[in-house]
C-alpha cells in the first residue's frame, strides 16, 4: 500500500476500505492456501503412487480430484477420541496452535505485483512488513510449541519421544535455517520480502535470470531446503513421527478432526517454506512474460505458482525416495554441517557484498 | 486512541498471563502463560515502532528460550508444584513489601504524568538502524555477549550431560 | 496516544509479578521463568524510554538482556537437570543442602 | 528304500569324534548309542549332561560350539518318562550329533546349560513351558510361550488336549 | 555368563524408562513384543516377550497322520511355506528311507530357491520401510506378486501352497509354467539392481545400517544365530552347501558371508543371496529332469487320479492312506534345511505308528530372536527397529 498521511475526517473511511480489502485479501490467501493444503495432500497421494507402481486415489471424482474433499467430510465425521489420561486444555489446544500457527504465516507472503482492480489498487500479499523475513520466521518458531505440547499431553511416551524429538530437531535446524537466509538479507538490503523479491529482477548474460540460487547463494538455498526439510518434519527428517519406531510420534493419541489438524499444519508449513524459497532463491514471480494484456497481468502468479508447486513436488519426490535419518546422526548433521557451512556462506556472502560496494 | 485500545489490550493480556503464571501450579501452564506474556510484549514493541526487537522477542525469547524451557519441563517429567512451607520470612515480609513498592513507584509515575504522546510508528526501529548501532557504536559489547553465549553453550552442554559411568551403573545379573 | 507512565507502570507490574513468583513458588524452573519475566519487565521500559526520547540505544540493550536471558537460560536449564538427576525433586525446599 | 538297521554298538561308532571325545573324557556317563538314519544319538547320565556337554563344547578336534536344538520328549506313561534331546552342531566341521537325557516323571529336572551356550536361554524356557521340565541354574525359568497364570504343560502327553473341564 | 542377555531392571531404576514396544507396533513384525529400557533414546536392556501366536502347532501334529500334517508346516513360517514343507517331507522321507524322482528333487530346488526370493523380498521391502523407504517396499512387493503367481500356478495357493508332499510333489507343474519362471528370472536381476539403487548407494541408509546393532561371529554362534544372521558375522556355513539336501549337490551357488556383522553386512547377504537364488533357479529350469513327480511308493504316496478311477489297487490305497494313514517306521530323525531366515529344523519321533509320536520344529526366527537382545544393546531406538529388520523375524516361525 502506498504511504498515506492519516487525517481526523477521513480516517473512518480509510479505515473501513483497509479492513474491506484486507478482510477479502485475507479471506481469499486462506480460501487459497487452505485448497493448496487439500491438494497437496491429493497431490503427495497421486505422485507417490505413480512413483511406486500405484494409481493413488482414482475412485473420487476424475483421477480421484475430490479425494481431498472426502478426506475432510471423513475426518470431521470420524469419532473424535480423547483418552482418559490426556492432559484435556493442551492436548486440545495443541493441534489448534499447531494449526494457527502454521496458516498465519501466510500473511506476509507476496504473491505478485501491484494490481488495479476497477479504482482500487493493492498488493497481492496481505499485508507487506519490512520485516516481513523475520515474522516469518517467528510465527514458524512457534510452531514447535503445537508438535511439543501435543507430546508432551498426550501421556504417551511414544507421543513424549516424539515430542521431545521434534522440539529438539526444530529448534536446533531454526538455527541454521536462519543463517542460511542471511547471505540473501545480506544481498537484498532489506528483510522485505517484497524487496528481496525486487533485487532478483533481470538476468545475466540474457538468459541466467538474476535469482539468488544462480547468483551466489546456490549453497544457501541447499541448506535453506535441508533444514526447511526438517523443520516441516518430512522424510528423511520425520523424527518426530517416524512410524516405526514411535508408532506416530506426536499424535499418535489423536484421532479425527484433531488429527487432521496436524496434517493440515504438516502441508500448510510446507507450503510457506515452498513459498519462502520461491521468493528468497528463485526470484519470486519474476519470469518471462508475454501473451495478451490479461495473461500478461496474471503471469507473475502463474510463475510464483509454479515455482511453488516445483517445491511441493520435490517435497514428495524426496519424501518417497530417501530413507530416514537416525536421531543422532540428524542433530549431528544439524550442527555439525549444516550449521558451519551455513555461517561460512554468510561470511563469504559478506565479503562479496563488502568488496564489490 | 486506537494506541490506547491496543496498548490496554495488550497490557491487560500481559498483565493476566503474569498473574496466571503465579497461580498456575503445573510449570507447563505457568512456562504457556509466560509464551503469552512475551508474544503481547512483541505486539507492544511494535505499538512502540520497536518492530525489530519485536520480532526478535518473538524469534529468540518466545521460540528458543521459552522452547528451552518447556523442553525441560518435559523432559523431567515434572509434576505439579508441591506446597512446601517455604522461607516464612519471604513470604511475610516480602511480598507485602514488593505489593507496596510496586504501588509506589506506581502511584509514584501516574500522579504527574508525563504526556509526550507518541503515535503508531513514530520512531523507526528498522533492521538497518539497529544494525548501524549495534556493529558500530556496540561492536565491543555485542563481541563480549558472542563470547558470553558461546561460553554459555560449553557450559550447559558439560552440566547437562551425564557422566557414562552413571549411565551403565553396575547391576545385578542373570535374566 | 498512551503516556510513557503507562508503559512504565505495566514494566514494573511485570517485574513485581516476577519477583513475587520468586519468592512464593517452590518449583525451580517457574522461579526461573520468574526471573525470565523481570527480565521482560525491564525489557519493556527500555524500549519505551527508547521511544521517548528518540535514542535506538535503548532497543540495542534489549539485545544484551535477551543474549543474556539466552545464556542464563541454557546454564540455568542445565544446572536444574543436573540437580534433578541427583536429588531428583524441583521443589527449592529440598534442595537447600550442600550436600545430598 | 530299505532302511538300514540301526547300530547299536559303543565299539562299532568310536570313529565318531563326539562319540569319541565322550568316552575319552569319561565313558561311565555314556549310557547309550544308537546310530541310526546317519544320525548318531548318545546317551547321558542326566547328573553329568553338562559336564558332557562342556566337554563337547570344548573339543579342540571338532568343537560343537552351537547349539541347533533343545528340545524334549514325553515318553508317558513309561518310566524314565522324559527325555530332553540337544541337537549339537560342529560349525567348522560341520558335524551333527544329538544328545540325550532320560529324565523321572516325578518332578523332572536337569542342570541348565545355558552357561555352555546362551542360546539354550529361550529353549529351555519353552522346554519348562511346555513339558514341565526344571532347569537348575536356568537364570530366568519362567514361562515364554503361554501366559505366566497357564495351569498345566501342555506338550505332555497327559495334557487333556481340549484343556481343563 | 557373559553372553546373557542381562537382567531388566525394576522400571524407573537409574532414571530408565520402559518402553513397551509391541505387541502392536508398526515394526515389529507381527506380534512380538520387546520391552525396552530406555534411558534417553539409548536402549541399556531388550527383553523380547514371545507367545501371542502360539497355536500349539507341535501338539497339533501329534493328533495328525503324518501326511495331514503338511498344511500345518505352511503355517508357521508364512512367509517361506515350501522350506517348511520341504524340511518336514525330508524328514518323512528319512524316516521311510524314501528315495523320491529326480524330476521332484529339482522341481523341489526350483521352489525352494523361489521361497527364498519370496521370503527375502518381504524382507527387504519391511527393512527398508522400517528405514523410512517405503518406495523400495513397494517395488518389492511388485517382484513378489510374481513369485505368489507362481506359487499358484504349481499349488491352487499363493501363500499356503503345502505343495511338497511326502513322497514327491502333490501336482505336475501347469503348462507353460517353465517358460513364466524363466522370463522372471531372466527379469529378476536388473530388478535386484534396482532395489539395490535405491538402498545400497544411498547414504542415508548406509549410515542407518553400518556399524549399527553388531554382532561378532563368537557372539553369533554363542546366541545361537542362523541363516543370513550368522553369515552376516562371518561365520561361513550354508546347508545347502554343507550338508545337501534334495540334490543341491548339483547347483554351483556362493554364499556369501561378510565379515562385519552389523545390519549392513546382513543386508548385503541377503542381497546377494537374492543373486544366488535366481541363479539357481536358472540352473534348475535348465537341468530339469524329465520323469514323474512322485515316487513309486503305493503305500505313501496317494495315486494319480486317473489311476485310482481305473485300477483297483490304487482305488484301494487310496481309501487306506486317507482313513488311516501310513505307518512310519519307529525312530528319529532331525532334518535341518537351510530356510531363508536360517536353519529350518524338524525333528520328529516315530513310534510305529500312522501319527507321528513327537514333532518339534526348530524355527530359525526364534534362534535368531536371542540374538536380537544382543545386538540392540547400547543402540538407540531407531536402531533397535533397524536390528530387527535385519534378522528377519517372522513371528509365526517364533511362536508356533
Amino acid at each position: 500500500m502506498p504511504k498515506r498521511h492519516w487525517k481526523t475526517k477521513d480516517i473512518l473511511l480509510s479505515i473501513t476500505a483497509f479492513l474491506i480489502i484486507s478482510i477479502v485479501k485475507s479471506a481469499a490467501v486462506i480460501g487459497v492456501l487452505l485448497t493448496a493444503v487439500a491438494y497437496s495432500v491429493w497431490l503427495e497421494r497421486k505422485v507417490s503412487a505413480h512413483i511406486q507402481n500405484r494409481w493413488g486415489p482414482t475412485r473420487v471424482g476424475p483421477f480421484g480430484l475430490l479425494q481431498p474433499l472426502a478426506d475432510g467430510v471423513k475426518f470431521i465425521f470420524k469419532e473424535d477420541l480423547t483418552q482418559p489420561h490426556v492432559y484435556k486444555p493442551l492436548y486440545i489446544a495443541a493441534p489448534i496452535i499447531a494449526v494457527v500457527f502454521a496458516i498465519s504465516s501466510i500473511a506476509v507472503i507476496p504473491f505478485g505485483n501491484w494490481v488495479n482492480i476497477g479504482p482500487w489498487g493493492t498488493y497481492l500479499q496481505i499485508t507487506d512488513l519490512n520485516i516481513g523475513l523475520l515474522v516469518v520466521l517467528g510465527i514458524t518458531s512457534m510452531g514447535v510449541y503445537g508438535v511439543a505440547l501435543a507430546g508432551w499431553s498426550s501421556n504417551n511416551k511414544y507421543a513424549l519421544l516424539g515430542g521431545l524429538r521434534a522440539s529438539a530437531q526444530m529448534v536446533s535446524y531454526e538455527v541454521s535455517l536462519g543463517l542460511s537466509l542471511v547471505g540473501v538479507v545480506i544481498m537484498a538490503g532489506s528483510l522485505s520480502l517484497r524487496d528481496i523479491v525486487d533485487a532478483q529482477g533481470g538476468v545475466f548474460w540474457g538468459f541466467i535470470p538474476r535469482w539468488n540460487i544462480f547468483h551466489g547463494q546456490t549453497l544457501a538455498f541447499f541448506i535453506y531446503m535441508i533444514s526447511a526439510y526438517a523443520e516441516t518434519n518430512r522424510t528423511p527428517f520425520d523424527l518426530p513421527e517416524a512410524e516405526s519406531e514411535l508408532v506416530a510420534g506426536y499424535h499418535t493419541e489423536y484421532s479425527a478432526m484433531k488429527f487432521a489438524m496436524f496434517f493440515m499444519a504438516e502441508y500448510a508449513n510446507m507450503v510457506t517454506v515452498a513459498c519462502i524459497a520461491t521468493l528468497l532463491f528463485l526470484g519470486g514471480w519474476h519470469g518471462p512474460i508475454f501473451g495478451p494484456p490479461l495473461l500478461q497481468a496474471i503471469m507473475p502468479v502463474i510463475w510464483f505458482c509454479l515455482k511453488v508447486f516445483f517445491f511441493m513436488f520435490l517435497y514428495v519426490w524426496v519424501r518417497w525416495t530417501l530413507p530416514r535419518f537416525r536421531y543422532d546422526q540428524l542433530m549431528a548433521f544439524g550442527w555439525k554441517v549444516l550449521l558451519p557451512l551455513a555461517v561460512a556462506n554468510v561470511v563469504y556472502t559478506a565479503l562479496v557484498v563488502a568488496w564489490r560496494a | 486512541m486506537l494506541h490506547l485500545i491496543l496498548f490496554l489490550f495488550f497490557g491487560l493480556i500481559c498483565v493476566a498471563g503474569a498473574i496466571n503464571l503465579l497461580a498456575q501450579s503445573h510449570p507447563i501452564n505457568s512456562a504457556l502463560s509466560l509464551i503469552v506474556v512475551m508474544a503481547s510484549l512483541a505486539a507492544l514493541y511494535l505499538l512502540l515502532g520497536a518492530e525489530f526487537v519485536a520480532a526478535v522477542q518473538v524469534i529468540v525469547y518466545a521460540g528458543a528460550i521459552m522452547v528451552l524451557f518447556v523442553i525441560t519441563i518435559m523432559l523431567l517429567n515434572a509434576g505439579a508444584e508441591e506446597r512446601t512451607r517455604g522461607s516464612r520470612i519471604a513470604t511475610l515480609i516480602g511480598v507485602p513489601g514488593v505489593v507496596a513498592g510496586g504501588t509506589l513507584v506506581a502511584w509514584t509515575l501516574l500522579r504527574r504524568p508525563d504526556r509526550p504522546a507518541f503515535a503508531i510508528g513514530a520512531l523507526k526501529g528498522g533492521p538497518s538502524d539497529i544494525a548501524r548501532l549495534l556493529f558500530h557504536d556496540y561492536l565491543l559489547p555485542f563481541e563480549v555477549t558472542s563470547v558470553l553465549i558461546l561460553i554459555a553453550i560449553m557450559g550447559a552442554v558439560v552440566l547437562a550431560s551425564r557422566p557414562e559411568a552413571v549411565a551403565r551403573g553396575p547391576r545385578k545379573d542373570g535374566e | 496516544m498512551v503516556p510513557l507512565s503507562c508503559y512504565l507502570v505495566l514494566s514494573g507490574i511485570l517485574f513485581v509479578c516476577g519477583v513475587l513468583g520468586f519468592l512464593i513458588k517452590r518449583n525451580i524452573i517457574t522461579i526461573f521463568m520468574s526471573i525470565e519475566l523481570m527480565l521482560n519487565g525491564v525489557n519493556l521500559s527500555f524500549v519505551a524510554f527508547a521511544a521517548q526520547w528518540h535514542a535506538l540505544s535503548g532497543q540495542v540493550f534489549v539485545f544484551f538482556v535477551m543474549v543474556v536471558a539466552a545464556a542464563e537460560a541454557a546454564v540455568g536449564l542445565a544446572i536444574i537437570i543436573a540437580v534433578y538427576r541427583t536429588r531428583e525433586t524441583l521443589n527449592v525446599d529440598r534442595v537447600n543442602l550442600l550436600k545430598l | 528304500m530299505a532302511l538300514a538297521p540301526p547300530i547299536t554298538d559303543i565299539e562299532q561308532l568310536k570313529s565318531h569324534p563326539a562319540l569319541g571325545r565322550l568316552l575319552a573324557w569319561n565313558a561311565s556317563a555314556v549310557e547309550a548309542v544308537k546310530f541310526d538314519r546317519d544320525e548318531l544319538t548318545i546317551w547321558i547320565a542326566q547328573e553329568s549332561i553338562r559336564e558332557a556337554a562342556t566337554a563337547l563344547r570344548d573339543f579342540a578336534d571338532c568343537p560343537f560350539n552351537y547349539l541347533a536344538d533343545l528340545t524334549a520328549v514325553d515318553w508317558y506313561p513309561s518310566e524314565p518318562r522324559f527325555e530332553v534331546v540337544y541337537h549339537l552342531l560342529s560349525i567348522s566341521r560341520k558335524e551333527r550329533v544329538r544328545l540325550k537325557a532320560r529324565l523321572d516323571g516325578s518332578s523332572p529336572a536337569i542342570e541348565s546349560v545355558t552357561s555352555i551356550w546362551p542360546s539354550a536361554n529361550h529353549y529351555e524356557r519353552e522346554v519348562f513351558d511346555l513339558f514341565g521340565i526344571r532347569f537348575t541354574g536356568h537364570p530366568n525359568l519362567s514361562r515364554i510361550m503361554m501366559p505366566d497364570n497357564w495351569e498345566g504343560h501342555p506338550l505332555r502327553k497327559d495334557y487333556p488336549v481340549e484343556g481343563y473341564r | 555368563m557373559t553372553n546373557l542377555p542381562a537382567t531388566f531392571a525394576e522400571p524407573g531404576q537409574d532414571g530408565t524408562l520402559i518402553l513397551n514396544m509391541g505387541p502392536q507396533h508398526p515394526s515389529t513384525h507381527g506380534v512380538l513384543r520387546l520391552v525396552l529400557e530406555i534411558d534417553g533414546e539409548t536402549i541399556v536392556r531388550v527383553k523380547p516377550e514371545i507367545g501371542y501366536l502360539h497355536t500349539g502347532i507341535e501338539k497339533t501334529c501329534e493328533a495328525k497322520f503324518y501326511q495331514q500334517v503338511v498344511p500345518l508346516t505352511d503355517r508357521i513360517d508364512y512367509l517361506c511355506p515350501m522350506t517348511n514343507n520341504l524340511a518336514y517331507c525330508l524328514a518323512v522321507e528319512k524316516l521311510l528311507g524314501l528315495e523320491i524322482p529326480p524330476k521332484a528333487q529339482w522341481m523341489r530346488v526350483l521352489m525352494n530357491e523361489l521361497t527364498r526370493i519370496n521370503s527375502h523380498l518381504v524382507w527387504l521391502g519391511t527393512h527398508a520401510m522400517d528405514l523410512g523407504a517405503m518406495t523400495v517396499f513397494l517395488y518389492c512387493f511388485r517382484e513378489r506378486e510374481d513369485v505368489l503367481r507362481f506359487f499358484e500356478m504349481v499349488s491352487g495357493q499363493r501363500m499356503m501352497t503345502s505343495y511338497f508332499r511326502i513322497g514327491g510333489l502333490a501336482l505336475e507343474p501347469p503348462l507353460g509354467f517353465f517358460e513364466k519362471v524363466k522370463k522372471f528370472a531372466d527379469r529378476f536381476p536388473g530388478n535386484v539392481d534396482e532395489y539395490e539403487g535405491l538402498l545400497t548407494g544411498n547414504p542415508i541408509f548406509v549410515m542407518r545400517t553400518k556399524g549399527v546393532a553388531h554382532l561378532s561371529a563368537d557372539d553369533a554362534i554363542a546366541m545361537g544365530a542362523c541363516g543370513p544372521t550368522l553369515r552376516g558375522s562371518g561365520v561361513d556355513i550354508d546347508l545347502r552347501r554343507d550338508a545337501p539336501y534334495t540334490g543341491y549337490e548339483n547347483f554351483k551357488f556362493n554364499v556369501p558371508v561378510r565379515t562385519e556383522g552389523d545390519v549392513f553386512a546382513r543386508y548385503l547377504c541377503r542381497v546377494a543371496e537374492l543373486r544366488e537364488s535366481i541363479g539357481i533357479v536358472q540352473q534348475a529350469l535348465a537341468g530339469m529332469p524329465e520323469g514323474p513327480v512322485k515316487a513309486d511308493a503305493p503305500k505313501v504316496v496317494l495315486p494319480d487320479r486317473e489311476k485310482m478311477k481305473t485300477q483297483m489297487e490304487a482305488l484301494i490305497y487310496h481309501f487306506k492312506i486317507i482313513t488311516e494313514g501310513f505307518t512310519v517306521p519307529a525312530g528319529e530323525v532331525y532334518q535341518a534345511i537351510e530356510s531363508p531366515r536360517g536353519e529350518m529344523g524338524y525333528y520328529i519321533v516315530s513310534d510305529g505308528t500312522a501319527k507321528p509320536y513327537r514333532v518339534h520344529m526348530r524355527g530359525p526366527s526364534y534362534a535368531n530372536l536371542q540374538a536380537l537382545a544382543k545386538m540392540c544393546e547400547g543402540q538407540l531406538i531407531a536402531d533397535v527397529v533397524a536390528a530387527i529388520g535385519s534378522i528377519d523375524v517372522v513371528l509365526g516361525d517364533i511362536d508356533r
